[in-house]
Order: C-alpha cells, then structure tokens, then sequence
C-alpha cells in the first residue's frame, strides 16, 4: 500500500502536467508503431468484431439516449438525447482524427505510459489490409471498435449533469475529456506495450475502468461542479416516461455483447465465456436490485430492474475476460446490492445532485467489478488467476489501477469543468432550466 | 339553465355517464385534470427515493342542463360517482346565461 | 393414429408424475453428458451464433416487451414491460443454474427422454474451450442461445394474462414453469440423443412446439384460471400507443433471424436457406392478414400488418431449416388466414379472455406450422422430406409431437397455475387492476 | 458531354419503352445464369451477411419507420410506421418471386443492361447450396441481402408524400415501382456482368444511385404530383415526437453498418474500410449540420443533427468501398452543408412540399455522394482513382451514371404516380386528411 | 363581463381564433377535451374487434369578454365552427364577475 | 360562494399552490391549457424552417371559495404569480351557486 500511494501521489500530480505537455510531444513523434508479430487476417473474427461495433454503437444510439431520456422530465427529454447523438458525432470525428493515434500507438519517451504518438493522425497509414498489431483483424475494425468506446464513456457522464448542462459547453468539455482524460486512461490500461497499467498488469477486460470509473468519477465532479437542479429535493422529478428507460436499458443489455464479447477481438470460446458471465451477472444484478428495493420499498419498481441490470453490465465488464459462471453469478449478486446502494443511500448521505446515477451505478458499478475481478478471475481462462485461486496480489493490483483512474480522472475533470465554467459558463440560465432544455436549448418540443 | 361541473375519480366515469344517460342527458364534455384536496397523494419510487405526488388524476365532467333537471343531475352524479372513500371529489353548480348550438343556431334549452 | 393416441393418453399421466420425480433423479445423477464425435470449433460458426444470442435477445427486450405493452392500456404500459424484463432477469439466473443442464445433458434411465441430468448444474465442467457436443461452437455459447429461447417462451405466454395478473406470482409461475415445462419439453424435442420427441423424429427447426405452441397452449390455460380482465366487452381496451407494438412487432421480425437462421448452429446455406423462408413467410403472412382485414372489416390495421408478421414468424419458425421458398411462402399465406381467425373468430366463438392473443396467434401459429413442416419439408434442405415428397408419415409425426406438447404443457401448466391461484394468489385486487398495475404494483407512472 | 448527352436522350425514351416491353421477353428467357467460376462457401463471409441482412431490415423497421414517424403530426404516427411496414411485407413477397429474379440474373439480348430473365422465377432453382456467382456466400443470402435494399428504397421515397397518400394506392404504385424503377436500375447498375451502367463503370458501391438518388427523385415527383399538404405554410407542421425520429435516425446510423460495410459481400478489410468511411462521414455531416443550423438559426436543433447523420450517411453509400478516411471525412463535411441547404433553401426556393425531404436529403445526398465518389475514390481501395489520383474521366463517368439514373427513374415514376392518381386516386380526402391518416385508413389513434 | 365557453370540433380551431382576432379578441384559452353528444362515436378497429369510442375529441375554448362584445363573439364563432355537420359544438355565456390581469394587477374591462 | 378560475405559466403552479394552502385552502383542481394572447408565441426550428408557435401552455387552476375568501385567494394567487412579464395570465371570478361533496352529500361551505 506504501508503494503505492507514492505512485499515486506521483500521478495525481503527473496528469496535469503531462495532459498539457503531450501536444508538443506527441506532434513531433512521427515513427510508426512497434512491428508486430505477423498473424493474418481472419474474416470469422472480422464478421465478429464488424458486429460487435454495430452493438456497441447500437448501446449509445439510441440505447443509452433512451435509457437517460426516459428518467428525465418532459421538457428535457429531446435535449437528453440530443447529449448522446451530438457526442457521437463530435467524437466520431475526434477520435479518427486524432484520439485513436493517441491511444493506441505505442507513443515515445517520458509520456509513452500515458500518450500513444501520432503515426495514425487522420489515420495516416491505415491501409484496406493493415491488421491490428497482435491481432487478426484489420485496423480500421479495431479502430472503429474503440471508437464505439470513446463514444459511450462521456455520453454515460452526462447522466450526472442532466437537466442543467449547456449543449455547447459539453460539447467543449468533450473534446477536451475524451483527449486528456478517456485517451491517456484507455492508454495506460489498453496499450500492452507501453501502457502504464498495462504494464503493472491490471486486468481491465472491456473497460472497467477505462469506461466506467472514468464516467463515474468524471460525472460526481461535474454535478458537484455544476450544482443541483433547481427545485431538487423540493419538486417532483419524477421520470416522464420510463418505457424509454426500459427500451433503453434494455438495448444496453443486447448491446453490451459486443462491448464485453468483442472485447476478446475473436469469435472464440472466450468471446462466449464472456457472453455467458455478462449475462449472468446482468441477470442476478437485476434480479437482486429488484428484491432489495422490493424488501425496502415494498414494490420492485420498473427502474430498478433496469437500474439493476445496468449495475450488472458494468461490474461484469472488466471480469468478462477472466471470470467463469460462478464468478459471474457472484459478481451480479454483489453488484445489484451495491449500486443500489450507490444509487440511493450513498447519494441521499452525501447529497450531491448525480441526476441520473452516473457515479452511483458506473462509478460504484465499476470499482466494485474491478476488485472483484482480481478475485474471481480463472487462470483457465484469461491467463491470470484471482485471489480464489490464490494469487492474493491481483486484488493489490486492480485497486492501484483504480486509483490510477480515479485520480487521474478527478483531477484533470476538475480542471476542465471549472475552466469551461468560469470561462463559457457550464449551465443554463435559471430560465432555461425552467422552460426545459428542449425549447430552450434546440428550440423543439415534444407535442403529444 | 345551469352549467354542473363534477370532479369524479377516473374509473367512476363510465358509470356516471350511464347514469346521466338514464336521466336523458344527452350532451357532455370530459377533461383529464389533476386535483389537489384532502386525499393524501400517492409515492412514486424513484430509484429507491419516494416522492410524494401532491396532484391526483381526477376527470372533470361538465354538464348544461335546464334547471329542472339540474338538481337531479347533481344527485345522479352523487351516487354513481361515491365510494365513500375520500377524494371522491365535488359538484359545481352555477347559473348559465345562454347556450347556443353551433350546428343549428338553435339557443338555450333547445340547444341542449 | 391409434398408436399415438396410446402415446398420448400415457403421457398425460407421466407428464405430472415426471415432473415431481425428476428432481430427486437428476440429482443423483452426475454423470458427463454422452461423448461427443469429435469437430473443432469454427470461429465463422461461432461469430453467427454470437450473433443470433443478442438477436434472439433482443427479440424479448425490447421487442416482445414493446409488442405487448403497446397493446395494453396506458396504465399499464410499464408492468406490461416489467413482465417480459424481470422474466429475462429471472430465467437467466435459472438457466445458467440448472435448466440448462436439465434439458440439453443426455440424463439418465427412465426420465432420460424428458429430463436431462445433473452434470452441468451450475454450468460444472463448461470450460471455456469446450465445445458443444457434435457441434463447431463453444457450449457456452450453444448454452447461450438456448438461453435466450428459455427467456422468451414464458415471456410470450405471459401475453394472454396482460392486465390482471400479480408480478409476484408471475415470478414464482416462470420458476415451476420452466422447469416442469419448458426444460422437458426442450429436452423431448431437442436433446437428440435420447429427446423422446426427437426420437420419434419429429422435426422442429427453431421451435415451433418448444416455443409458440408451448407458450400458447400455457397462455390459453392461463387466462382460462385467472379469469377475464375487468370490464371486458364493456369497456374500451383500445391499446394505448400502437407505435409501440409496431417497433417491437419490428424488432421481433429482425431478430427472429437469429432465432431461425441461427437454428442452423452454423452460418452456411442452410441458415441462409432459413432466413429466406423466414421473410417469406413473414412478408406473406403480413399480406394476407392486411388482405383479410381490409375485406372483413373494410380498413388494415397497423396492428392487423404486425399481428400478421408475427404469425408469419411463428409458423415458419418450425420449418425454417426444412422447407424451400415456395414452402415458405405458401406457410405464410395460410399462417396470415388462420391466425387472424384465431385472434379474432375463434376467441370471439369461444369467449376466453386471452388479452393478447398468445393463444391466438402464437398457439394457433405455432400448430400450423409444424403440420406445414410435415408437409413442404424438403430432403435437400434438411435431410428429411415431407408430404410434397411422399413422406406421409412426417404429417402424423408431426401431430404426434404437437399433442404430446399440448398435453403436457396443458396439464402442468393448468396444476401450476391452480397452486399458485390457491396459495399466493394469481391475481391483483380489483381496486389495483382499475388503478393500474404500473402504479400498484411498481409505484411508477408514465406522466406525459 | 456530346456523347453523354446523346445517351441520356436516347435513355430517356428507352425508358418507358423498355419497361414495358421486358415483360413479354423476359418471359420468354429461360436460359440460366452466367456460369461462374468456382469459389467456395466462406462460413465467415456467410456470418458477416446473414448479420448484415439483418442490418439492413433493422434499417426500414423500425428505423425508417421510426425516423419518419417522429416528424408527422400525432394523427399519422401509425400510418406513417404502416408505410414502412407494409411496403417491407409487401416487397418481400414481390421480391423473392419476381424482383430478384429480373434485377440479378444477367438476362438476354436487348433489355439485358436493363433488365434479368426469369430464370430464378420464385427463387427456382437456388438451392441450399447455391452460391451466388462470383461470390463465398449461398445465393439465398445474396437475395435476401438485395432484399433488404429493395424494402428500404420505396419506403424512403414515401417520405415526399406524408400525410396525404392513400395506402391502398401507395401498396399499387410500390408495386409498379419496384419492377419498372429499382429493378432495372438495380440491374443497370450493379448486374456485373451485362448491367448498363456496370459496364460504363460507375462507381456505386452500396446504393447512392440505386437506393437514394432513385428514392430522392421518385420522391420529388410523387411530391409535385399529389400536391402540398393541406395547410402547407399556413398551419404548424411541427412533428409531433422528435423522440421517435432520434430513435429511428439512430437505428439508420447502427443498420447503415450491414448497408455499406456488408456490401463488400464479405468481411475483410474492405468491409472495415467501408465501416470506418461511413463513420467519419455520418459523424462530420452530423457536426456540420448543427453548425450551420447554429450559427443561421441560432440553435442546433436535434432533428437537424438526425438529418445531418441521414445526410451524412447517404452521401458515403456510394462511395464506401471505393474512399479512404479523409475521403470520408470531406463527403461528410460537404453532404451536412449542401443537404442542410437541400431541405431548407432549395425546397422553400422552389415551393415543393417534399414533407419529410426524401429529395432533400436523399436526392441531393445521394447526387452529392456520387460525384464526390468519382473525386476521391483510391486505387488501393477500391481498385478505382478518383480525380485526386488523376483519373478525371471518372467523374464525367459518375455524371453519367446519376443522369441515366434520375432520368430513368423520373420519367416511368411520373408515368406511374399519374397513372394511379386518375384511376384510383393517389390522395386521401380532404376530411381524411383533416381527421388524420391513423383513423381514416387504418381505424386505430394513439390514445396518450 | 361574460364567460363563454365554446365546445368546437379540433380541426376549426384555427378558424376560429381567426374570426375572434377579427373581432379585437386578445385573448383566449384552449384545451383539449372529450366530448359526448348526439354525434356517434367513431368505431376503432382491435385485432378483428371493432370498439365504439363514446367519447371524441373536441377543443374547449375560453374567452372573458366584455359584455357589448358578448353577442358578437358568440356569432364569429358559430359561423366560423359550423360545418353543418351533427358534432359541431355548443356555445355556453356565463356572468362573470370579476376578472384580473396577473401582471398588472389591472381589473375588469381593462384586464381582457 | 365564488369560482375563481386562474390562468398562470406552469413554472409557478407550485408557488401558487403553497400560497393558497397558507390561505387555509383544502383543494383545487388544475389543468393544463393552452393559452393565445398577448406574449409572442415561440418559435420552433423544423428542417430550417421556423414556426411560430401561436399557443403556450399554460396552467388552469380553479377553485370553489366561500364568499369572503374570494378576494384573498385572488390577490394571493395574483401574488405568488407575478413575473411582471407579459403572459403571466389572468384571473376570472364568478359566482357559484351551490357545491356539493360526493363523498358525503355536505353542501356548499361545509363542502369545500
Ligand atoms: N375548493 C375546491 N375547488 C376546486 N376543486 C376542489 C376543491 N376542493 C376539492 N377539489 C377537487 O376535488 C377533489 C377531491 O377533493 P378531496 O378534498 O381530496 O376529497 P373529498 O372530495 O372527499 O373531500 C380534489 O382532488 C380536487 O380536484
Ligand atoms: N349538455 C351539454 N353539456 C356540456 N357539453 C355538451 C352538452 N351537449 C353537448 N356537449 C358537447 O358538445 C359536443 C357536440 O354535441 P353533439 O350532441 O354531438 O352535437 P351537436 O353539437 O351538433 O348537437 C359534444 O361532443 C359535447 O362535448
Ligand atoms: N380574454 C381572455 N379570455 C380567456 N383567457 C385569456 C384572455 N386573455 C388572456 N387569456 C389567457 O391569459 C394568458 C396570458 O395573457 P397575455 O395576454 O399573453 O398576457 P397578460 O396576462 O400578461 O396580459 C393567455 O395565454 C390566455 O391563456
């Protein structure tokens, strides 16, 4: 614990710094990425991972629109969705531009751990039959695959500032997240040459940390930055139509193939054994939330089922990889109490305004799975084993990952909110929230 | 002439109408409003919090009717709209001035 | 037909008896399921089966639960979805455990032909590169996508109790039902090695009696115990929002090609094969209920074109890997006529309650479709002929199978359904069926 | 210019001509089609396919639908979906026992640039293990993958003639449309081997002639045909549920995934090529659009980014196998610009009431996407340059291919919107259209 | 001052906002309401079954007016909402007493 | 004992509520309404094109008070509705003639 505070400490103090050195770096860096050993391409892992895109696309548009638009009210449900659609499409360009070079390029020198190099900028080299390196799929499928990722993670975090955020100024805010927060996080635990978690060897299958804690944390800073609603606690802010949320939740489920099962890059029986314990966990984390809430609240509440299937999705993610049924079952069980918890107790003690649960379930959901992961995982399938099987160091080893991200994540968040804040400004006008952000905002409403 | 209005309870609307009907009425006009009154209102859980939702659905029936048939009317309402329960709701009596029935011209209780 | 009426009265009285035997037998029984010739796996095989797991998922959330709750009223619009979510939270959990081994291991003795054992409870011994047994896929994901057929069928039959029936009890029905119905069924038709139906060689691609008529005949018997809803025939039951039972008729259309094609356990041209006759029939059948419609009742319902695409789907879902175009077509055609009858004329004639015409069309659909698959099945296609062929026989195999699968499911169903009346109650109060059972029974409403 | 402007003189009168007088010849021809040489089933080409079949149909239902149905008035919301629905049902039938057949086999003599034989008449003669010529994958996927293409384009081009078209005569004209229009366009275009346009080579690679050029024009016509809406410019047209058509635009963007990448008819990297193109152009578009929206209007509207998206995605479809990322960058840019302008100031200029801008977006889009494909097309791709790799012949080529195309397509379209309109009528009355399309036609309202 | 309260069928509403614009009408409230009358409901079609909807939707309009302009309001709207057609609506005047513009605090007359 | 009929911007129903429960209010009924007058409606964008929205919601409350009640009600609805912007709506009182509560047959005060 010793050791690794002192990274931390080393860390919480290297992100700013480096986030801001990078550009120059990172410009002037022009050798191309490590040779690769020379596997070929292989069209059933490419059909594979083609789909698996498409699912994973499929979770933001319009699943995570609708899962969000149906918690919020009436007048705030076009702009709720308009926040996924416009960040899909800003990142989309973001990301071929030049998040995907920065990310998943080895990178050079000091910020290697950090910041890939920029050989792919505009996908520059990315030929038709370019594989991945490792891989046996081509590049642009991987790049695409990731991109799904970069897509969903600042779309997840806006849970947490919906119903008073400005189009414009998240707009802002993403552009600078997804370069200086989800880039160098998605580096440090996905880049397997130079990535700095990477190489401490945190396991992070399909985005524990990278996706989840990051969006959680990322959203408790922005509500606590940005305030509450007006009127919380006070008026009723009651959903105005949760079969959206259903729909939506529902999409993220079907989606969340892809996200976990793609993330083996193969069709094989690992892609399955992650299918298999995602739905597990998705299943029991449902099953439980449900019964807690039934036991408390005496009526299961739609929500909550949704809520707690959501919860099971993001703790299974980082253990998809390497846990087996069991594992997965357990890690559901875990997951549904937790977050329930996360998504009410916790939030009403400490107060803030997390409108939408976006720490409470992929904050809470994330951290809880990434522990668990070095608990639960199964040598015989990923490669490395738990605690369960002995290995009581992994468990030391994913906290430090989630460390790594939290503070990383907290910080340069912070920054970037209070900047954007005092600078454009980072929330609407007392009228505008009033009026609801679909008039005021893109000058739509809904009319039925 | 008179113009009724009631506040009822949403699923008391049918028998209400059949009622009225019984009474020879053969016109009225029905809106979805919201009440507030001595009825305490109904919890929604939202994720695992309880809010209190101060304003019930309530249907507003409104009526013209001459005044013979006003006092009957009212009463007929009374019974098919009562379960004894609390926030069974309210009759509005007041005195209407004219009526005019667009199709015809026709006025007041031949336009009814 | 002599013969098989002997089957059938035999059956009727083993079904109960089975049922309460098995558990005790399957537990002693730890035997591995039977040894497997020997493929490799197929990454192609894999990827498609991959696919077909999140179609045929995607088929129950959101599709059916949109198809159903678009056809309820307005207050009852989010129960109607929590029926279909909480039985995929539930049957997950139950699969994984012990339906799975229970209808797809060989088992043991006497129960064998309806019961499997015990030898994958809990998915023991389902390592990662385990492969089905005489299949190119991973049995973890064979596992899966016979999960997803586990989830949908109480989610269907849940269709004919809309309205009026308690989540609770529902929850504890899909339980007892998917194990004394469901898994023995399953097993019978699809466990090749020792399924008494398979035995029989009745032929059932993707489930046409597992399935629609399993789920029909339940949902029949169902709404026959709880009785009618409230108000019916009096009052107005217009759906409230029929865009949503048109997405979900939608979605169940795309994915039910993961239901069928994905039948195939393999992505060549027998899956292509079946996903044609598949859109045949749909088209077909969607057709002909418009057609129908338009003359009878002078204008075609939207709800009337995807009553007609669901019939169409239904019935050609037992003949998809058997039967060629023209097959298909002319499934479809007659699909649309007799499923409109039975939707409209026969509940109509007989005067049962069942609200969403799961009997109707799933029931009714799912018994013409396995008598037409005796009659078009192609030798070329899949390995057997039909009628067209000469083979009369398939006909009266085929009916064989579809009264053993009546009257199994009928009885158990009926005992089930009785015990959980006289115990918990089936039923919500009458006050909370007029108030709604979103409110009653989840404390949610929809506000806009 | 001379020599093209000769062969769309003589095209122009070909048109009618020909379309007419297939039908005697092409039932007169038997003969097979070409023999292909010989590749083998590839179950993974098969996986990709039979995904991207689905894909596609996810597209028209519920996407399209969807898209369509959120921008209409509350009283057509179900006609809106029915349109969509009921030409998919429709097509289908149509497509396997006839529109396959006449687009995709290589026909004889004098109509064979522009139309098939009648040798897979009701898909005679594909068998289980057919493949399609030239292709890894079984014919029946091929057709049904072709299948998809042929529902989508009729449904697109009803987006023109919202709220006013008789279903009855919309089933008619889809009827007539679909073997005079898409088909020999279909086959013009992309029958290899004796297909007019093929041979001229322009370059298409997934539909920006065939589908939406087609769909935009056809449109255009029926638009002026039938006339404005009632209370076109007067009354407020505001869409009734924007949700809906957010939904549905981003199931477009998800299916539009099997549209391009699956056209590639396999899944290697010029599918992941195709993927990415589309990506970066649907992403750019949606981005351009709202800046323009936001600077010219103040705010940027979500409908407008939906469109954006539309557009976006249309303008890539031609040229997705054939541009690199940057290529795709720039169409993106410039279809948000230039279809902005398309559904805004070119349709106010001229007074149309192409309601829900089939032409704008589509036609206009679809224009704009091919000619840019002859401008940024890259050998190493596609095997074709464009004029930045210093074949300007091309885009002279694309110039031709578009003019063949709306003239084709807006002589026989007019000649049978007309011939609908004095027979049967081609509008609803003027009471039916007051009282809303979802009552007058299809007896049904939405009720909340 | 009068109160009139005017049943109209949904789709003149814009004729006859029109008509009382002519007429110095600043103002008025609408809603939307269920109307049941001599007018026979429309029948939807359900999976073969054919529903009669008791109930129609009608557009509610209110309007304070001065009392001189009472008649005349009550006569734009009858020729602008009559199709002549059974269902066109009814034309209810009350007295009003008293009436308030929120902003200004201005009474009567000078609040419409 | 009067009717008192208030048209406000929804934003300030819960103000107005609060208001009238100090009064000692037990109930009221509100509903929501569109209203045309002299705030310039909204303009919605759709393709590029804009369409100014001539009616905006607004929210109806009416409310059955004894006679000296009524001008208390009034000014603390017109108080807690205030904006001093154009819009904020009106207040319309009339006379009631008689209130009857379902629940129990009470008429009149003894019945609000
Ligand atoms: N003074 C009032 N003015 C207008 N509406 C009222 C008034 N009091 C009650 N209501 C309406 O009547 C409904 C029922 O009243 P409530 O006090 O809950 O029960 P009860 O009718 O049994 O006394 C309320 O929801 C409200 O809509
Ligand atoms: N006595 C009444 N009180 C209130 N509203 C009425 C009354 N009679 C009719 N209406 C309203 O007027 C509408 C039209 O009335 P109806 O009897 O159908 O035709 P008409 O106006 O041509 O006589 C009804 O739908 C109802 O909303
Ligand atoms: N004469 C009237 N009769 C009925 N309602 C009215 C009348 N005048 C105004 N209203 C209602 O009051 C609302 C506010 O009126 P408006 O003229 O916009 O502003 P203000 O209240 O500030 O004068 C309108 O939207 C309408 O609902």
């Amino acid at each position: 614990m010793h050791k690794m505070s002192r990274k931390i400490t080393a860390l919480a103090s290297t992100a700013a710094v480096t986030a801001t050195l990078w550009c120059g770096q990172a410009l002037a860096q022009t050798a191309p990425a490590a040779p690769a050993p020379a596997p070929t391409l292989d069209k059933a892992d490419t059909a594979w991972m083609l789909t698996s895109t498409a699912l994973v696309l499929l979770m933001t548009i319009p699943g995570l629109a609708l899962f969000y638009a149906g918690m919020v009210r009436k007048k705030n449900i076009l702009a709720t969705i308009m926040q996924s659609f416009g960040i899909t499409a800003l990142v989309t360009v973001l990301w071929g531009i030049i998040g995907y070079t920065l990310a998943f390029t080895d990178g050079h020198g000091a910020t290697s751990p950090f910041f890939g190099d920029m050989s792919r900028f505009f996908l520059a080299g990315m030929g038709k039959d370019t594989l991945f390196p490792g891989s046996t799929i081509p590049e642009s499928v991987f790049m695409m695959f990731q991109m799904t990722f970069a897509i969903i993670t600042p779309a997840l975090l806006v849970g947490s500032l919906a119903d008073r955020v400005k189009f414009s100024s998240l707009m802002v805010f993403t552009t600078g997240w997804l370069l200086l927060v989800y880039v160098p996080i998605a580096h440090m635990v996905w880049a397997t040459n130079t990535g700095l978690l990477a190489k401490w060897g945190v396991l992070d299958f399909a985005g524990g940390t990278v996706v989840h804690i990051n969006a959680g944390v990322a959203g408790l800073v922005g509500c606590l930055v940005v305030g509450k609603r007006k009127g919380f606690g006070t008026e009723n802010f009651a959903p105005a139509n949760l079969a959206y949320a259903l729909i939506g939740a529902s999409l993220l489920w079907v989606g969340w193939f892809g996200f976990n099962a793609g993330s083996a890059l193969t069709s094989d029986g690992r892609a399955g054994m992650a299918m298999t314990v995602t739905q597990l966990a998705t299943g029991a984390a449902a099953c439980t939330w449900m019964a807690v809430e039934w036991i408390i609240r005496k009526k299961p509440s739609a929500l909550g089922a949704a809520s707690g299937a959501v919860a099971g999705l993001v703790a299974i993610t980082p253990a998809s990889g390497f846990v087996g049924p069991t594992g997965g079952l357990i890690i559901g069980l875990v997951a549904g109490v937790v977050c329930f918890w996360g998504a009410t107790g916790l939030k009403h003690m400490l107060g803030y305004d997390d409108s939408l649960d976006s720490f409470g379930v992929h904050g809470v959901g994330g951290i809880t799975g990434a522990l668990l992961t070095g608990v639960f995982a199964v040598k015989g399938i990923g490669g490395t084993s738990g605690v369960l099987e002995g290995n009581f160091a992994q468990l030391g080893i994913q906290a430090e990952g989630i460390l790594v991200t939290i503070v990383w994540c907290a910080v340069v968040s912070f920054i970037l909110f209070k900047v954007i804040d005092k600078t454009m400004g980072l929330r609407v006008t007392a009228e505008q929230e009033v009026e609801g952000l679909d008039y005021s905002l893109h000058g739509e409403i809904i009319h039925d | 002439m008179k113009y009724i209005i009631a506040i009822i309870k949403p699923f008391k609307l049918d028998e209400v109408r059949e009622a009225l009907s019984g009474l020879g009425v053969q016109g009225l006009t029905v809106s979805e409003v919201k009440g507030f009154g001595r009825q305490k209102g109904q919890t929604e859980i939202y994720r695992g919090a309880e809010y209190a939702v101060s304003f019930l659905p309530k249907i507003k029936i409104e009526i013209a009717v001459s005044d013979d048939l006003a006092e009957k009317v009212a009463d007929a309402i009374r019974m098919a709209a009562n379960t004894g329960k609390i926030g069974d709701g309210k009759i509005f009596i007041s005195e209407l001035a004219q009526v005019v029935r667009i199709r015809t011209g026709e006025a007041d209780d031949a336009a009814l």
